[in-house]
C-alpha cells in the first residue's frame, strides 16, 4: 500500500514539476496565477500523500490551512491583476 | 528566585503596551512615559541594591530547572548597565518632550522609546543566547520605528540601510545561534560556560565564537562592520540619536564582553588577540571619521565608534584592570554619549544647521552651555578627574599588563583625537566672531538644557566620585573574570 | 492489511483499501491531466479551465482517498478534512472564475483557435453604460 | 472600470464563517495537536483580509469596529498579565498552573493558563496584522 | 540529508547575498527573505533531521522518535520576527519609494559628507 | 594646615571670582586674587628653613583608594623650590597684570579664574608624590594654558595657538601617562618616593626604556624642547601676564622639574642621560640660532625660552651622567645639578622681566614687532634699565646672575669628559662645542632684543600710539626682578644653600644624604680655566657678529618656511581633516552595496581564516539522516524557484518565485516533521506575499537598469563566499556535535509537568514563553512603526522644534 502512495506521490509530482515549469515561464503574469493556483491545489494533494505514508494525522490542518491560503492567495493575485490593488477603499 | 531581576525588562513593557491605547493624548502620553521610566529606574535601583546585598540573582522563568527554561541573570556587571541605560533614557526622555515635536509624541514616539528599554534592559539581563537575539530585536525593531519616526527624506533613505544591515545581522544571529547549538545541545549561557570546556572540537567552537563576534561587531560596529553607521545614526533627530548612540552599540558591546568572558575561553590565544587586533583597528578607523568631518553631529557619532573600540580593547586583555576598565569605561560612555548628543543638539538648534563652519561666538551669549559643553568634551578624551578617565586608565593598564603594548599606546594617542575632534566643536561654535542666531525663548532653551546639564553633572561626579562606584565596578569584573559566580547563580538556585 | 489478505479474510479491510486506490489513482490522474493542460494548452484562459476543472477534481479525490483512509484504517474522523473538502468544492471554481476574468480585463489576447468571444462585447456595452452615467451625472 | 464581485462575495460568506470556525479549532488544539495563537491569529486576520478583498475596507470597518492597535494592546497586556500572575503566588514569573478537569459536556479537559497567555498572542496576531493591512490598504 | 541540506542553505544563502548586492531595492527586500528562509533551514538542519515523528506527544512513539522540537520553537519565534521585520521593511521601500521617487540604492546613497 | 588642601586654594578662590567681579566691579578684580599667590608664596617661605636642613613634609587626601589613587603632597626641597617660584612669580604677575588688563574692558572674571586654575594646577604637579595626580595636574595646565591662550578668543590666531598648544602639550601628557602606568606596573606603586627606591630592580625590567622614553615624551613636549617646542611660540598669542608667567617661569620649566624629580628612576639607564642631554643641547643651539630670525619681541622671547630650557635640560641629562661615575661627588659633574636648578631659578627673574618689558612695549606703543621699534631709550628710561639688566643676564654678562650659570653650565659641558674616560669614544667633545656655538647666538639675540628695541632711530610713524614711559604699578614687578637679577649675582651662595642645594639633594639623592652635604661654592672668579676662555671667546665672536647683524640677518629668510616644524604641524592637522576627510570618502560611499561587500568579505575572510587556522573543517558521514528523494524534489523546487529570482526581469515574477521558495521551505517542514512550522510558515508566506503586493504596487519594473558586468562578477564571489562559509561551517558543526541537546528534557516532561502535547507549543508558551511574549512584542512594535511610517509625514521643518 505504502509502494502505491510513493508511486501516486511521484506522480503528483511530477506533475508538480510540470506546474513550476509554467510558473516559470509565464508567459504573462495571469499564466503564472493559474499555475500558482494548481500548485496550491497540488500541493494539497502532495501533503495528504505525504500524511499517508508517514502515517500521522498531524498533517492534515496544514490541508485545510493550505486550501484556504491558496484560495486567498488566488484572489488577492486576480484582483491585484485586474484593478491593480488588492483592497477597494471607497464603498460601491 | 528572585523576580526583581524581571522588573526593569517588563515594566517598560507594560507601560509602552499601555501607552498604545490612546496615541493621541499629549500629556497622558507624557506623564505615563515619565512614570514609566521612573518606575524602571526605582526597580532598577532596587535590583542594583539586592545585587550588591546578596551577589548574582537569577532567576529560571516558568519554574523551570535552569537549562531548560529561559534564565534571567542580574550580575552587577548586567545591573550597572542596566541602571545607566535606564537614567539615560530618562534623560532623554526629558529633553524630548521639547525638541521632538508634538506630532511626533503623538504618534507612538513614547512607547517606541519604552519599548527599545526593553530591550536594552532584557539583552543586559538575559542569561539565554536565543532569548539575546529575540531581546536584540525588540530593541532593533523599536529602532526602526524611531530611526524613521517622522519619515523625513534623509530618514527613509538611511534607514533602509540600516534596516538591511541588521536583518542580515539577525539571519548570522540565528545561523550562529543554529551551529552552537548543533554543537552544544543547548542555549543557556550559563550552561554553556559549563559544558563548552568539556568539549574537545576547540576548532569548531572557534569558529562559531568568531561568527558571533562578527554578529554582534554588526550591532557594536566594529571596525570593518561599522559603515553603516555613521550615515543611518545622521537621520532620525537628536533625543532620537541620543538614544540609540548612548544604547544600542552598547547592547552588542555587552554582547561581546559577555560571550567572550563567560563562555567562550576556550581558545582565548585566537579569539582575543582578534577582538583586540579588531578593537585596536576599531578605533584608528573611528579616529578618521571623528576628525574628517565639519559636522557635529558626524564628529560625536564616529566618537561612539572609537569608544567601542576602546571597551573591546579592554575586555580582550582578560585581566583585571582590563576587564574593570572596561566595565567602567562603558557606563561612562553611555553617559557621556548621550549628554554630548544633547549638548550638540541644542547647538544644531541655536545655529540652525549642524555644520560647524556656520557656528562660532556662542560663549558670550551662552556660557554656561559653553562651559557646560566643554566639561563633556574634556570627560570624553578622558581627562582626569571626569569619568572617562578611570576607565581609560585601567584599559591602558590591561593593555600593558596584557602584552598588548602598541595597543595601550595607540589608545592613549587615540585620546588626543578625540580630544582634538571634540575640542574642535567648542573652538568653532563657542570661540570665534559671533554668527547671527536666532533668539530662542530661554524657557525653551532651558527645557532642553537642563536636564543635558544634570547628565553632565552626573558624569563628572561619576569621574570624581570614581570611589564610590570602584566597589561595584570590581564586583562586576569580578563575576566577568570568573565565571563560576554566574554559573552558580543560574545552575544551582 | 496485508495480514488479512494472506489470512484469506475478506473483509471490508479490502473493499476500503480499493475504494482509498480507486480515489487516489483518479485524483493522481487528474492533476497528471492538470499538468500536461497547463503545460500544453495555448492560452491563460484554456488554462485556467485546465486548472480549475482537473485539479479541483483531482484534489477532491485525493482527499477522500486520504479521509478515508484515516476514518476506516486508524479510526480516525477527521473533520478538518470535510470540510477542507467542501472548501476547496466551493473555493476552486470561484479562483478560476477570478482569474480568468482579471486575464480577460488586463487584456491578455486569447488563443488564435479561439472561436468565440461572448466577454469582449458584453464589457464593451457595459463600459459604455458606465460611461453614460458619468456623464449624466 | 468597476467589475461586480457577486461570485467572489457569495463565496466570501460562506468561507469566511469556514476559516473562523478553523481558526478557533486550531487555536483551542493548539497545546495538543500542531497549532496555537500564531496560526490562529494569522488565520483570522486572513478571514477579514479576505473579507476586505471581497468587500471594500469601509464596509468592513463598518462591520468590525476594532482599533486594531488596542487590540494590540490589549493583547500585550493580557500576555503580561498572565506571565506576571506568577508573581503574586511568589514562584518564578510564567509559571503556568494547570490542572485536569471533568467537565460535565466536555469531558476530560485540562484547564491551562498557557491558554490565556495564548489568547494574548492571538489577540497580537490578528491586531498587528490587521494593523498593517489596513493602514497600507487605506494608503492612498 | 543534512549534507546535502547544508549545500542548500549555501546557495540559498548565496542567492541571498548576491540579491542584496543589487541596485534595486525589491530585489535587496526579496533577498532578506531568502536570508531568513536559509537561516531557518540552517536552525532545523543543525538540530538533526534524523526524528522519525512530529513533536506531538501521541500514544507509541518512543521518547527518542520526535524530532526535535526545540530547534522548531526557536524558528517559530524567527519565523514571526522576520515576518515582522519584513513587513516593516516593506513599508519602508513603499514610502521611501513615495518620496524619494527612486528604488534604485545608487540613487538613494544620501550625502555622506557634509563638506 | 593640610598641604594638599593649599593645593587646592587658587581653585576654590576661582569660584569667587565672579562673583567678586559681578558684584565688585569698580574694584580691579586683580587685587583680590593677589592675595592668593602672595599668601601662599609667605606660608610656603616659612618651610624654608626646615627644609634646607633636609626636612621633608607628607600630605595625603585618597581620591580612588581602591585604586591606589590619591592626592599626596610632598615638599621637599625640589618641590619647594618650584613653589617658591611658582607663587612668588604668581604674585608679580598678577601685580602687573592688574596693570597690564583693563578692569572695564577685559572679561577680567575669566582672565582670574583660568589663572588661579593654572597656579592650583602647577602646583599640583610639583608637589605631587603621585604619578596619576602628577598627571592629573599635568593636563589641567595644559588645559587652562589653552584657555589663557585663547583668552582673546575672536582672534584666529589665539585659537591657532591654544589649540597648537594644547594638542602637543597633552599629546606629550598621554603619553607620560604610559610611561606612568608602565612604572607603577613595574614597581607595583603610583608613588615617586618608592619608585625612586626600588629604581635598580626597575632598570632591569623590559618596560624600563619604554616608560623612560614615554616620560621623555611628556616632559620634552612640556618644556617645549626640539621638535615638540613649536607650540611656544605660538602661545605667544596669550596676554603678556600669561607668557610671563607660563611660558616662561612656571609651566614649561614642569618638563624640567618632571625629569629633575625621575632622575634617581631613570639615571641609571644610559639612555636617559644621552637622550636629555643631547634632546637640551641641541635644542638650545637650534632654537637660539632661530630666535634671531623673529621679528616678534614675543618671538624672540619664546625662542630664548626654549633655548634655555634646552640648557637646563642638557644640564639634567648630565646630572644624571654622574650615576654612571664613581665618585661623582668629588668630580666637576656634580656641578650640572646645582648649575640646571641654579639657571632656572635665574632663567625666571631674567625672563620673567624681559617678558614683562616686552607686554610694556607693546602695551605703550601698541606694537611687538621689532623692525618698527627703535630708540625707545629715552623714552622708556626705566624699561631700558631693566631690559638691559635683563638681557646681559641672558648673554651671560657679569655682574648679573646669568653669568654665574653659565659659567658653570660649561664648566658641566666640559666636566663630560670624566664621564667618557672610560670608554675610547670622544664623542663628549661635541657638547662643549654646541655649547658654546648655543651661547654665542644667546648672546646675540640678547643684544638684538634690547639694542633694536630701545637703541638706534625712534620711529613714531610706524607706531600706533604715542610711546611713553608706563605707569609705575606696571614696572614694579619688572623692576623688582631686576634687582634681583643683580643681587643674585653678589649672592649666589646664599641662594644656593637656600634653594638650589636642597633641590639637587633630590635630584642626586646618592650623592648627597642631606642638603647640607652638598659641596658646592660659587664665586664668580675662578682663575683662568677653559670655561673663562670660552665666556671671552663668546663676547668677542658674539660682539662681532651682533655688529654685523644687519649685514647676514636677511640670510635667515633663505630658510624655506616649507620644512620647518610648524609647517609639519600644520600639515598633520590639515591631513587630520582634509586628508581623513578625502580618506573616508573613499570608502564611505553612502552606497549600501559597497558597505555590504566590505561587510561580507570581512566576515568569510574572517571565518574561513579561523576555520583553516583552527583545522576545524571537518564532516563526519556516520551520523546523517538518510537521503530521501522527496527531499531532494522539494530541494530542487527550492532551488529552481531561487534562480528564478535570480533571472527574473519583473517584480512579479520575482515575488512570486519568492512565495514558490516559502512553500517549499514549508514543505521541507512538512518533511522534516515540523507541522506547527509548516503552518505558520504557509500563512506567513501568503500574507507575506499579499504584503508585498500591496506594497509595489508603485515601484517600477525591476531590470530598467541593468548592472554592470564587473558589479555582478565581484557581486557574484561575493555572495559565493558568504554561502561556501555558511555551508562549510554547517557540515562542520554538525559533524562535531558534542553532547546531547536539552531538549529531550522537554519531551520527557511535557505531558507529565506541562500538561501539554503539543511540544512545540508547549515550549513556546511555557519552558520558552519568554521569547513568545517579547516576540509578539517586537510584532506590536511593528505595528505601530508602520503605521506611524505611513501616517506621520513630516518634512524637515516641522519635524524639528515644533514648540518654538
Amino acid at each position: 500500500m505504502i509502494m502505491f502512495y510513493w508511486i501516486a506521490l511521484m506522480i503528483v509530482s511530477f506533475s508538480f514539476a510540470g506546474l513550476l515549469f509554467r510558473l516559470v515561464k509565464g508567459p504573462t503574469v495571469a499564466d503564472r496565477v493559474v499555475a500558482l493556483d494548481a500548485i496550491g491545489v497540488t500541493l494539497v494533494s502532495i501533503v495528504a500523500l505525504l500524511s499517508l505514508i508517514i502515517e500521522t494525522e498531524f498533517f492534515l490542518e496544514v490541508i485545510l490551512l493550505m486550501s484556504i491560503l491558496s484560495f486567498i492567495g488566488t484572489a488577492a493575485f486576480a484582483k491585484f491583476l485586474e484593478r491593480g490593488e488588492i483592497f477597494d477603499r471607497d464603498p460601491r | 528566585m528572585s523576580n526583581l531581576v524581571l522588573f526593569p525588562v517588563v515594566i517598560p513593557l507594560i507601560f509602552a503596551a499601555i501607552l498604545m491605547l490612546f496615541p493621541k493624548k499629549l500629556h497622558m502620553q507624557r506623564a505615563v512615559a515619565i512614570a514609566g521610566v521612573a518606575a524602571t529606574l526605582a526597580s532598577a535601583f532596587m535590583l542594583f541594591s539586592k545585587v550588591n546585598s546578596d551577589g548574582v540573582q537569577a532567576v529560571t522563568l516558568g519554574s523551570w530547572p535552569a537549562p531548560f527554561g529561559i534564565s534571567m541573570v542580574s550580575d552587577m556587571f548586567s545591573v550597572l548597565l542596566v541602571l545607566s541605560s535606564t537614567i539615560v533614557t530618562l534623560f532623554v526622555l526629558f529633553y524630548s518632550i521639547p525638541t521632538i515635536g508634538v506630532k511626533r509624541e503623538q504618534s507612538f514616539y513614547y512607547p517606541a522609546v519604552l519599548f527599545l528599554m526593553t530591550g536594552v534592559n532584557g539583552a543586559f539581563t538575559t542569561g539565554d543566547i536565543f532569548n539575546l537575539f529575540v531581546f536584540i530585536e525588540v530593541l532593533l525593531m523599536a529602532s526602526y520605528a524611531l530611526i524613521v519616526h517622522g519619515g523625513e527624506k534623509p530618514q527613509l533613505r538611511e534607514s533602509i540601510k540600516y534596516l538591511l544591515v541588521n536583518i542580515i545581522s539577525s539571519a548570522l544571529f540565528v545561523s550562529a545561534v543554529a551551529y552552537l547549538y548543533s554543537v552544544t545541545g543547548t542555549l543557556n549561557m550559563a550552561d554553556l560556560a559549563v559544558k563548552i570546556p568539556q568539549i574537545e572540537a576547540v576548532g569548531i567552537l572557534t569558529v562559531i565564537a568568531v561568527l558571533f563576534l562578527v554578529v554582534f561587531g554588526f550591532k557594536a560596529a566594529i571596525f570593518p562592520l561599522y559603515f553603516w553607521l555613521p550615515g543611518s545614526y545622521f537621520a532620525p533627530p537628536m533625543a532620537i540619536l541620543a538614544l540609540f548612540g548612548a544604547l544600542l552599540t552598547k547592547v552588542g558591546v555587552y554582547a561581546i564582553m559577555r560571550t567572550y568572558t563567560l563562555f567562550f575561553t576556550m581558545n582565548t590565544g585566537f579569539t582575543h588577540e582578534l577582538l583586540a587586533i579588531i578593537a585596536i583597528l576599531t578605533i584608528l578607523a573611528g579616529c578618521v571619521g571623528a576628525l574628517a568631518y565639519f559636522d557635529v553631529k558626524k564628529i560625536i557619532i564616529y566618537n561612539i565608534i572609537i569608544a567601542v573600540g576602546v571597551i573591546l580593547f579592554g575586555i580582550s586583555q582578560m585581566n583585571a584592570a582590563g576587564v574593570e576598565g572596561s566595565i567602567f569605561y562603558l557606563v561612562h560612555d553611555m553617559l557621556i554619549k548621550a549628554a554630548l548628543f544633547l549638548l550638540v543638539g541644542i547647538l544644531t538648534v541655536i545655529f540652525g544647521t549642524s555644520d560647524l563652519r556656520k557656528m562660532g561666538g556662542l560663549i558670550k551669549s551662552y556660557p554656561v552651555f559653553g562651559w557646560t559643553f566643554l566639561v563633556a568634551a574634556f570627560g570624553l578624551a578622558g581627562i582626569p578627574p571626569l569619568s572617562g578617565f578611570p576607565g581609560k586608565l585601567l584599559i591602558v593598564q590591561g593593555g600593558f599588563e596584557g602584552t598588548h603594548f602598541w595597543g595601550s599606546l595607540v589608545i592613549l594617542a587615540t585620546s588626543l583625537l578625540v580630544l582634538l575632534s571634540v575640542v574642535r566643536i567648542f573652538i568653532y561654535a563657542f570661540w570665534g566672531e559671533p554668527v547671527k542666531i536666532a533668539t530662542i525663548d530661554r524657557k525653551h532653551y532651558l527645557s532642553m538644557f537642563v536636564p543635558t546639564a544634570i547628565l553632565v553633572a552626573l558624569t563628572v561626579f561619576l569621574g570624581a566620585g570614581a570611589e564610590l562606584f570602584m566597589p561595584f565596578i570590581s564586583d562586576a569584573g569580578e563575576v566577568l573574570l570568573n565565571p563560576s559566580l554566574y554559573i552558580d547563580a543560574v545552575l544551582k538556585e | 492489511m496485508r495480514n488479512s489478505w494472506r489470512e484469506g479474510r475478506f473483509s471490508i479491510e479490502i473493499l476500503v483499501d480499493i475504494l482509498i486506490i480507486l480515489l487516489i489513482s483518479t485524483g493522481v490522474l487528474f492533476s497528471a491531466v492538470t499538468a500536461l493542460g497547463l503545460i500544453r494548452l495555448p492560452d491563460v484562459y484554456t488554462r485556467t479551465h485546465a486548472a480549475s476543472k482537473s485539479s479541483t477534481l483531482g484534489v477532491l479525490s485525493i482527499l477522500l482517498g486520504t479521509f478515508v483512509h484515516f476514518w476506516f484504517n486508524e479510526g480516525i474522523f477527521n473533520t478538518q478534512m470535510v470540510i477542507a473538502i467542501a472548501f476547496l468544492f466551493i473555493t476552486q471554481p470561484v479562483a478560476g472564475h477570478l482569474i480568468g476574468r482579471a486575464a480577460y480585463m488586463t487584456g491578455i489576447k486569447v488563443a488564435e483557435e479561439t472561436v468565440r468571444d461572448d466577454m469582449g462585447p458584453a464589457i464593451e456595452k457595459r463600459k459604455n453604460n458606465q460611461q453614460e452615467e458619468l456623464e449624466n451625472e | 472600470m468597476r467589475t461586480n464581485d457577486v461570485m467572489l462575495q457569495t463565496a466570501t460568506k460562506v468561507v469566511t464563517f469556514i476559516i473562523l470556525m478553523f481558526a478557533v479549532h486550531i487555536f483551542f488544539a493548539g497545546h495538543y495537536t500542531p497549532g496555537g495563537g500564531f496560526v490562529g491569529g494569522l488565520l483570522t486576520a486572513s478571514a477579514i483580509v479576505l473579507l476586505m478583498l471581497a468587500f471594500d475596507i469601509p464596509t468592513i470597518k463598518k462591520i468590525l469596529p476594532i482599533n486594531y492597535v488596542v487590540l494590540t494592546a490589549v493583547g500585550l497586556l493580557i500576555a503580561i498579565a498572565t506571565a506576571s500572575a506568577s508573581i503574586v503566588f511568589d514562584v518564578p514569573f510564567f509559571t503556568h498552573a494547570y490542572d485536569y478537569f471533568d467537565l460535565p459536556l466536555f469531558g476530560e479537559t485540562s484547564l491551562h493558563s498557557a491558554l490565556l497567555f495564548d489568547i494574548g498572542v492571538y489577540l497580537v496576531v490578528v491586531g498587528v496584522t490587521m494593523t498593517i493591512i489596513q493602514t497600507i490598504g487605506e494608503d492612498e | 540529508m543534512e549534507i546535502v541540506m547544508s549545500v542548500a542553505i549555501g546557495l540559498l544563502f548565496m542567492a541571498a547575498v548576491y540579491l542584496m548586492l543589487s541596485k534595486s531595492l525589491i530585489r535587496i527586500i526579496i533577498g532578506t527573505g531568502l536570508l531568513s528562509h536559509g537561516a531557518h533551514l540552517l536552525l532545523l538542519t543543525m538540530g538533526g533531521l534524523g526524528g522519525t515523528a512530529p513533536p506531538v506527544v501521541a500514544d507509541g512513539v518512543s521518547v527518542s522518535d520526535y524530532a526535535d522540537p526545540l530547534p522548531q520553537a526557536l524558528i517559530l519565534t524567527a519565523i514571526v520576527i522576520s515576518f515582522a521585520v519584513t513587513s516593516f521593511f516593506l513599508v519602508l521601500a513603499y514610502r521611501a519609494y513615495q518620496e524619494l521617487g527612486t528604488d534604485n540604492m545608487e540613487l538613494l546613497r544620501g550625502t555622506e559628507d557634509y563638506e | 594646615m593640610s598641604l594638599v588642601f593649599l593645593i587646592f586654594i587658587p581653585i576654590l578662590a576661582a569660584l569667587f571670582i565672579p562673583l567678586l567681579f559681578k558684584r565688585l566691579g569698580q574694584i580691579h578684580t586683580g587685587w583680590f586674587v593677589l592675595l592668593v599667590p602672595a599668601a601662599l608664596f609667605l606660608y610656603y617661605a616659612t618651610r624654608l628653613p626646615s627644609v634646607m636642613e633636609g626636612g621633608t613634609y607628607v600630605s595625603e587626601l585618597s581620591w580612588i583608594p581602591s585604586l591606589d589613587i590619591a592626592f599626596v603632597a610632598y615638599l621637599d626641597g625640589l618641590s619647594l623650590l618650584f613653589t617658591l617660584l611658582i607663587t612668588g612669580i604668581g604674585a608679580l604677575v598678577v601685580l602687573y597684570s592688574i596693570f597690564y588688563l583693563d578692569k572695564h574692558r577685559e572679561q577680567l572674571h575669566n582672565f582670574y579664574v583660568y589663572l588661579l586654575i593654572f597656579m592650583s594646577a602647577m602646583l599640583g604637579v610639583v608637589q605631587s608624590d603621585h604619578l596619576i595626580t602628577l598627571y592629573l595636574f599635568w593636563e589641567l595646565t595644559s588645559i587652562s594654558s589653552f584657555l589663557l591662550i585663547a583668552y582673546w578668543y575672536t582672534r584666529d590666531r589665539s585659537r591657532f595657538g591654544a589649540l597648537k598648544s594644547m594638542m602637543i602639550t597633552v599629546f606629550g601628557g598621554l603619553m607620560m601617562l604610559g610611561g606612568f602606568v608602565l612604572l607603577s606596573i613595574m614597581g607595583g606603586t603610583y608613588s615617586i618616593r618608592e619608585l625612586i627606591a626600588q629604581a635598580p630592580e626597575l632598570a632591569q625590567h623590559d618596560f624600563f626604556i619604554w616608560a623612560l622614553v614615554l616620560v621623555l615624551l611628556g616632559a620634552f613636549t612640556k618644556s617645549a624642547q626640539f621638535p615638540f617646542y613649536i607650540w611656544l611660540p605660538d602661545a605667544m598669542e596669550a596676554p603678556t601676564p600669561v607668557s610671563a608667567y607660563l611660558h616662561s617661569a612656571t609651566m614649561v620649566k614642569a618638563g624640567i622639574y618632571l625629569v629633575a624629580r625621575l632622575t634617581p628612576v631613570f639615571a641609571l639607564s644610559e639612555v636617559w642621560m644621552w637622550l636629555v642631554a643631547g634632546v637640551g643641547l641641541f635644542t638650545m643651539v637650534w632654537a637660539s640660532f632661530f630666535a634671531l630670525k623673529q621679528k616678534d619681541l614675543k618671538g624672540i622671547l619664546a625662542f630664548s625660552t626654549v633655548s634655555q630650557l634646552g640648557l637646563i635640560m642638557s644640564l639634567l641629562g648630565v646630572a644624571a651622567a654622574a650615576y654612571h661615575v664613581e665618585g661623582a661627588a668629588d668630580s666637576y659633574l656634580k656641578y650640572a645639578a646645582f648649575a640646571a636648578i641654579f639657571h632656572l631659578i635665574n632663567h625666571a627673574t631674567f625672563k620673567g622681566s624681559l617678558f614683562m618689558i616686552a607686554g610694556i612695549v607693546d602695551h605703550e606703543t601698541g606694537t611687538r614687532d621689532i623692525r618698527k621699534l627703535g630708540g625707545l631709550m629715552s623714552l622708556m628710561p626705566v624699561s631700558f634699565t631693566v631690559a638691559l639688566i635683563g638681557s646681559l643676564s641672558m648673554a651671560g654678562l657679569p655682574p648679573f646672575n646669568g653669568f654665574l650659570s653659565k659659567e658653570m653650565f660649561l664648566t658641566a659641558m666640559l666636566s663630560l669628559q670624566e664621564f667618557n674616560m672610560f670608554s675610547m669614544d670622544v664623542w663628549w667633545v661635541l657638547f662643549p662645542i654646541i655649547a658654546w656655538i648655543g651661547s654665542v647666538f644667546t648672546f646675540i639675540y640678547s643684544l638684538y632684543f634690547v639694542f633694536h628695541t630701545f637703541a638706534g632711530k625712534h620711529q613714531p610713524e610706524e607706531l600706533p600710539k604715542q610711546a611713553h614711559e608706563a605707569p609705575i604699578g606696571m614696572l614694579i614687578s619688572p623692576v623688582f626682578l631686576a634687582a634681583l637679577v643683580v643681587l643674585i649675582f653678589f649672592i649666589p651662595n646664599l641662594i644656593g644653600d637656600w634653594l638650589v642645594k636642597p633641590a639637587v639633594a633630590a635630584i642626586q639623592p646618592f650623592l648627597y644624604d642631606s642638603p647640607q652635604n652638598v659641596d658646592i661654592h660659587v664665586s664668580a672668579w675662578h682663575g683662568f680655566n677653559t670655561e673663562l676662555f670660552m665666556t671671552l671667546g663668546i663676547f668677542a665672536i658674539g660682539g662681532l657678529m651682533f655688529w654685523t647683524l644687519r649685514k647676514w640677518q636677511h640670510l635667515y629668510d633663505l630658510y624655506p618656511d616649507a620644512i620647518s616644524l610648524n609647517r609639519l604641524y600644520d600639515e598633520i592637522m590639515l591631513l587630520s581633516d582634509g586628508g581623513a576627510n578625502r580618506f573616508s570618502r573613499i570608502y564611505m560611499t553612502g552606497f549600501i552595496r559597497s558597505y555590504l561587500v566590505y561587510m561580507f568579505s570581512f566576515m568569510t575572510f574572517i571565518v574561513l581564516l579561523t576555520l583553516f587556522l583552527n583545522e576545524a573543517f571537518q564532516i563526519d558521514f556516520s551520523n546523517l539522516a538518510p537521503i530521501g528523494v522527496y527531499e531532494i524534489v522539494i530541494l530542487l523546487a527550492l532551488v529552481g524557484a531561487t534562480l528564478t529570482i535570480l533571472g527574473a526581469k519583473s517584480r512579479l515574477t520575482a515575488i512570486i518565485a519568492l512565495g514558490a521558495v516559502g512553500y517549499s521551505v514549508a514543505l521541507l517542514f512538512v518533511i522534516f516533521r515540523a507541522p506547527d512550522l509548516a503552518l505558520t510558515q504557509l500563512v506567513i508566506e501568503t500574507i507575506s506575499v499579499a504584503l508585498f503586493l500591496l506594497a509595489f504596487y508603485h515601484l517600477p519594473q525591476i531590470s530598467r537598469k541593468e548592472e554592470r558586468m564587473k558589479f555582478r562578477f565581484g557581486n557574484a564571489l561575493v555572495a559565493l563566499g558568504v554561502g561556501v562559509t555558511m555551508t562549510l561551517v554547517a557540515l562542520s558543526a554538525h559533524s562535531q556535535k558534542a553532547l546531547p541537546s536539552i531538549s529531550e528534557f522537554y519531551k520527557e516532561t511535557v505531558y507529565s509537568e506541562a500538561g501539554g502535547g503539543n511540544i512545540v507549543n508547549v515550549i513556546l508558551v511555557d519552558y520558552r514563553g519568554f521569547d513568545t511574549l517579547f516576540e509578539i512584542a517586537v510584532l506590536g512594535i511593528a505595528g505601530i512603526g508602520i503605521i506611524t511610517m505611513i501616517r506621520l509625514r513630516l518634512t524637515k521643518k516641522e519635524g524639528q522644534h515644533e514648540n518654538k
